[in-house]
């Protein structure tokens, strides 16, 4: 455990790409090659935004992919207050002062029969892209991708996944792109067509889309694992600030650290408030 | 150019390299960040407070940012003394600088009572009474409020352990030389300050308070000028030693508890920002003292009032 | 989709047609930013504080900036009643929205000497007691600190003027919830809350405390959650109603405030970086109102505890 | 008194130079018509610097030059925080949020006999470039300029004078350039070779150099005319933050605002602390 909690660091690093995505977001790539070297998708850097005093803290972003060769990272990222406001204005060529890679990496990737369902809602579908990568490079073909977003401006690109040869379904709730109402409308489908419990769900979102495919899920008797969102002060376990609350086998609850334990968490661990 | 520099301490028998510590809370047991640094470059380590009992802590959220600020409700969460004792201990091999643990109770039994359990820690440099908590319903506040509360309490944990005792200030009081002066008088060794300043962000599209807790801590930047003034005071009005906390960021910040009156100083809210701060410090009070032809750092010591 | 939404407000019968008003002390007499905005916009104007006698204020450097705050230490520099009934009054005919006076002294007889000259004058339309100011030697700090003064003050300046009476509190105390039931107790008719936090930032290259007179008073953005979480305290414990101040810059600061309990707020530091600052916090609180469907304003008040 | 204070204002201005000068000085073109119109020699705009909360404040800067005609103005300032390292990161294009014009501008110049000396000290020979222009623009040919500097990167440069065909001496405390030594010694032998008391000297500069200006000029019985530096919350009068001890000719003393009754004043009425 510490051996690997060693890998964490912080590096000044290079802004090799940064560019607007559709009108919410920005993809942005860093040249880091000792967080690349061992980086996991479901982990997450830990990004100084400014050089002021305020906004004061890091802020955490997952990774959208890694490439070890070109020791290169991205991140896709929504501007949402301050930080990400400051975030968008560097250029590249630029050094950002970042911290990771942070929190656990998933790593139940190995069952490979298995049938995979990644679901990401907004801009939490960009850790399905790295997550999607990873599966591929483990040799796993059964694999599906659904995306969320309010409409369709919102819906992250679906570039990542078509070059891997993995189909995308979308949702918006607008219905400006694919399929009209909620994305978890469509995990639902999904799992109705499977009619098989072999199957692991992935999903990142908003809270209540989480809670929702979490029910979905736990109705169907499918496994799924939620990418949680705290608000963090350290990100590496010292503050105790990203509390989760979480229920084991026995009913216990307790609390645990999104940026530590988690980010990812076995959906029916998670009490939902 | 480069002259020998001093930048030892001695605080109640705690032997540090250096002045500059970790503040409780933010450091956890010392082992979050051993992958950033060598930790033992540190003058002092100070552990996240431990209660007698494991403690949950707060619902979250639990943190949430402020102006250059961090405002907080973690309510102790802590894995209690016996794992503390039986788990993280022994993990702390590889620390070799002074460990200060703190610790919390609801009751002077229960500070009483973790004192004596640690007395016979060979790991343990010292205690460091946290009384000052804002987080906690009972105990906490009414301890660091009361002038006769705090000296109760010193004495009695003085007579349960033979460590060095430190007492942590609350700022959340009218007139804190009155608080140390009876923390002093009660025989602790040294005083820490300051511990959070009470504070409340409200989501105004919840309508609502952001925080679980509803209140939390005030920390960071934003409570400097506070921290620097209450050192100011009450360093002039004691004559125990003095670890001076509170958005300590830079070497400027830190010389700027050390000319108040502070003989140390505690990196906080910072080490989330800049986990290497505290070496950075470290280097910088060296760097200041070289420039300004200062040998012994212990000569700056409250010299703004001296 | 505009609806009419409702932003007057009657605080203890000062009639204004929106909650925001200036802080003492940072407005001038109201006439120094005339120049950039219509003032008579904002719902009331509070000058800066008055004393008995002409006060020259304390030595230079009186102002630093810190972390998402000003440290203050003006000393209450100003020309005293006589210069202010004679020239400052008649030169304010353009203001024609509520004009709160800010008084000031070191003895209960000096304030109550300011509330019968003030009484006499048309233009004042309430008194604001700042018993809380930290940069004043003499009374000052043991006012504010001290329930029982506190109202003894109240009942004395109550008897002279039929103004209604504001009375401005110190958060430099360990329970402000004691200060404002004993203002309460006095007579009060509102609370102003908070006034500046005791604070200190020191020189190192001079190695002695940046402003003249030393310590100051902390204000602006770093101090609004001490802020908020003393209007929630507060207004919770008494039935005069509160205004809020500290760190206030935009609409949503206003409404922290307005939802932890006040019925009013005031812009302090905020208005040197941005003087039509004010404005855009009434603007802003328009918006949200019709965004949120909200009728009265008055609906917002204390709304995260009711 | 209050029609002129109505000309402050504050506005938007956008950026049409900003260039690096020297190693320590950047020069910042503004486009602000509405201050320009009014503005004058000796007063300053107050500029925020930074979008944040930290640093809170505005930053006061003179005026370098003001060209009613093209309606734009300029500073000279050098780096030496925060504020300033904030600032010197915008490019020609942008906006910033600037008040202004503050303070009192110099309008004692219609003397045309006089004699004048403007004396500037580092940077604080900025605002002796629009003074310079305005006496030019007066009629007034008798002007000297006395500009010195730690070392030579820190002169301020000497073009605008040289265009208006004023003569520049220069003092370097390295003797990098110049007369090596204080630029107040350089005052002292000018004061000397006039010997003629109807002479006008106007300063700006560090402390240490206005007081010994002060007391040379007083010496020969010499009117000077100081540009004051303080630290500033307001700049237009309301915070009493400014505050300069002053003595009048009763010997009474009182406190005045350096952005209000200033920044400049005759160097007899001040006190030096
Ligand atoms: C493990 C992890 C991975 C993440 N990965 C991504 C990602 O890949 N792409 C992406 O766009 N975002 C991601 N986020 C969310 C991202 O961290 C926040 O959007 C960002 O911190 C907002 O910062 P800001 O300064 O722009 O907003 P602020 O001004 O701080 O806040 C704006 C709003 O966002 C909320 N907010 C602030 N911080 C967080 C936070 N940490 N989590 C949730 N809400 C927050 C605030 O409460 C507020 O309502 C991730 C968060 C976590 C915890
Ligand atoms: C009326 C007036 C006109 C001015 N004109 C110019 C000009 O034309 N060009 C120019 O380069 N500078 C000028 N200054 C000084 C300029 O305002 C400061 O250099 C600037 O505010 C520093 O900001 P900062 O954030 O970079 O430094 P900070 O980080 O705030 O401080 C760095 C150092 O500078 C000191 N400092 C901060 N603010 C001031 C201040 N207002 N005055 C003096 N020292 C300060 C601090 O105490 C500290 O030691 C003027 C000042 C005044 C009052
Ligand atoms: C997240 C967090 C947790 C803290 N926990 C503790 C604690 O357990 N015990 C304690 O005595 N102080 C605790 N503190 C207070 C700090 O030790 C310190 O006194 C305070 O934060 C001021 O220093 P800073 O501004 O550098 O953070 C905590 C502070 C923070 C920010
Ligand atoms: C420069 C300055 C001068 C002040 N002078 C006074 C004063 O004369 N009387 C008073 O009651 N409060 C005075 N205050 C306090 C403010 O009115 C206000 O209570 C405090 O600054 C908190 O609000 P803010 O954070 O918005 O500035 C002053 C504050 C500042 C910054
Ligand atoms: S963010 Fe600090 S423990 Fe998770
Ligand atoms: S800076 Fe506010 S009065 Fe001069």
């Amino acid at each position: 455990m510490l051996k690997k909690e060693r890998r964490k660091m912080r590096v000044r690093a290079q802004i090799v790409e940064h560019l607007k995505i559709g009108r919410a977001y920005y993809l942005l790539g860093l040249h880091a090659p000792e967080i690349a070297r061992t980086a996991e998708a479901g982990q997450f850097i830990n990004i100084r935004c400014a050089e002021t005093l305020d906004p004061l803290l890091r802020r955490p972003f997952s990774f959208y992919s890694i490439d070890r060769d070109a020791g290169i990272i991205k991140i896709l990222y929504e501007v949402k207050g301050r930080g990400t406001e400051i975030l968008s204005k560097y250029k590249v060529g630029d050094f950002l002062d970042i911290m990771g890679p942070l929190g656990r990496g998933i790593d139940e990737l190995d069952n490979g029969g298995i049938q995979v369902i990644l679901l990401g809602g907004g801009v939490g579908g960009a850790p399905m892209a790295a997550l999607a990568e990873k599966l591929h490079e483990c040799g796993m073909r059964a694999i599906r991708v659904l995306l969320g977003a309010s409409t369709m401006d919102r819906l992250i690109p679906f570039d990542v996944f078509k070059s891997l040869g993995i189909e995308v379904s979308a949702a918006t709730e607008d219905g400006s792109l694919g399929y009209k109402g909620f994305v978890t409308d469509l995990l639902k489908k999904q799992l109705e067509k499977f009619e098989r419990k072999d199957c692991l769900v992935y999903a990142c979102g908003p809270k209540e889309m989480l809670k929702a495919a979490a029910e979905i899920c736990r109705n169907k008797g499918v496994k799924c694992i939620v990418l949680m969102d705290a608000l963090m002060a350290c990100g590496v376990g010292a503050c105790q600030g990203c509390a989760l609350k979480v229920r084991d086998e026995d009913g216990v609850e307790t609390y645990v650290r999104v940026c530590t334990e988690g980010p990812n968490f076995d959906a029916r661990e998670v009490v939902w408030e | 150019m480069s002259i020998e520099v001093d930048l030892s301490i001695d605080i109640a028998g705690i032997k540090m390299q250096n002045p500059v510590i970790t503040a409780s809370g933010t450091f956890g047991f010392g082992l979050d960040y051993l992958h950033y640094y060598d930790v033992n470059k540190l003058g002092a380590v100070v552990v996240k407070s431990i209660t007698k009992n494991k403690r949950e802590g707060n619902p979250p959220p639990r943190i949430i940012e402020t102006p250059a600020g961090l405002l907080n409700s973690i309510g102790l969460a802590n894995p209690g003394i016996d794992f503390f004792i039986k788990e993280v201990i022994p993990q702390m091999d590889s620390i070799r600088i002074p460990v200060i643990v703190s610790i919390a109770g609801d009751e002077i039994e229960e500070y009483v009572e973790l004192a004596s359990r640690l007395d016979k820690q060979d790991r343990v440099a010292a205690l460091e009474l946290n009384i000052s908590c804002p987080n906690v319903k009972k105990g906490g506040l009414e301890f660091s409020t009361s002038a006769e509360q705090v000296e109760k309490l010193t004495v009695s944990v003085r007579k349960a352990t033979s460590l060095p005792i430190i007492v942590k200030l609350s700022p959340n009081v009218t007139d804190i030389v009155e608080i140390a002066q009876a923390a002093a008088a009660g025989g602790a060794h040294a005083l820490s300050l300051i511990n959070t300043v009470l504070g409340m962000v409200i989501d105004v599209k919840m309508r609502k308070p952001v925080l679980g807790n509803k209140k939390g801590g005030l920390a960071g930047p934003a409570i400097r000028p506070i921290a620097v003034r209450m050192v100011w005071d009450v360093s002039q009005a004691v004559d125990i030693p003095v670890i001076g906390m509170g958005g300590i960021c830079t070497a400027e910040d830190a010389l700027q508890f050390i000319m108040a009156g502070a003989s140390a100083v505690a990196v906080g809210t910072w080490n989330f920002v800049n986990p290497t701060a505290p070496l950075d410090i470290i280097d910088g009070l060296k760097e200041f003292c070289i420039k300004e032809g200062v040998k012994d750092i212990k000569e700056l010591i409250g010299c703004s009032w001296k």
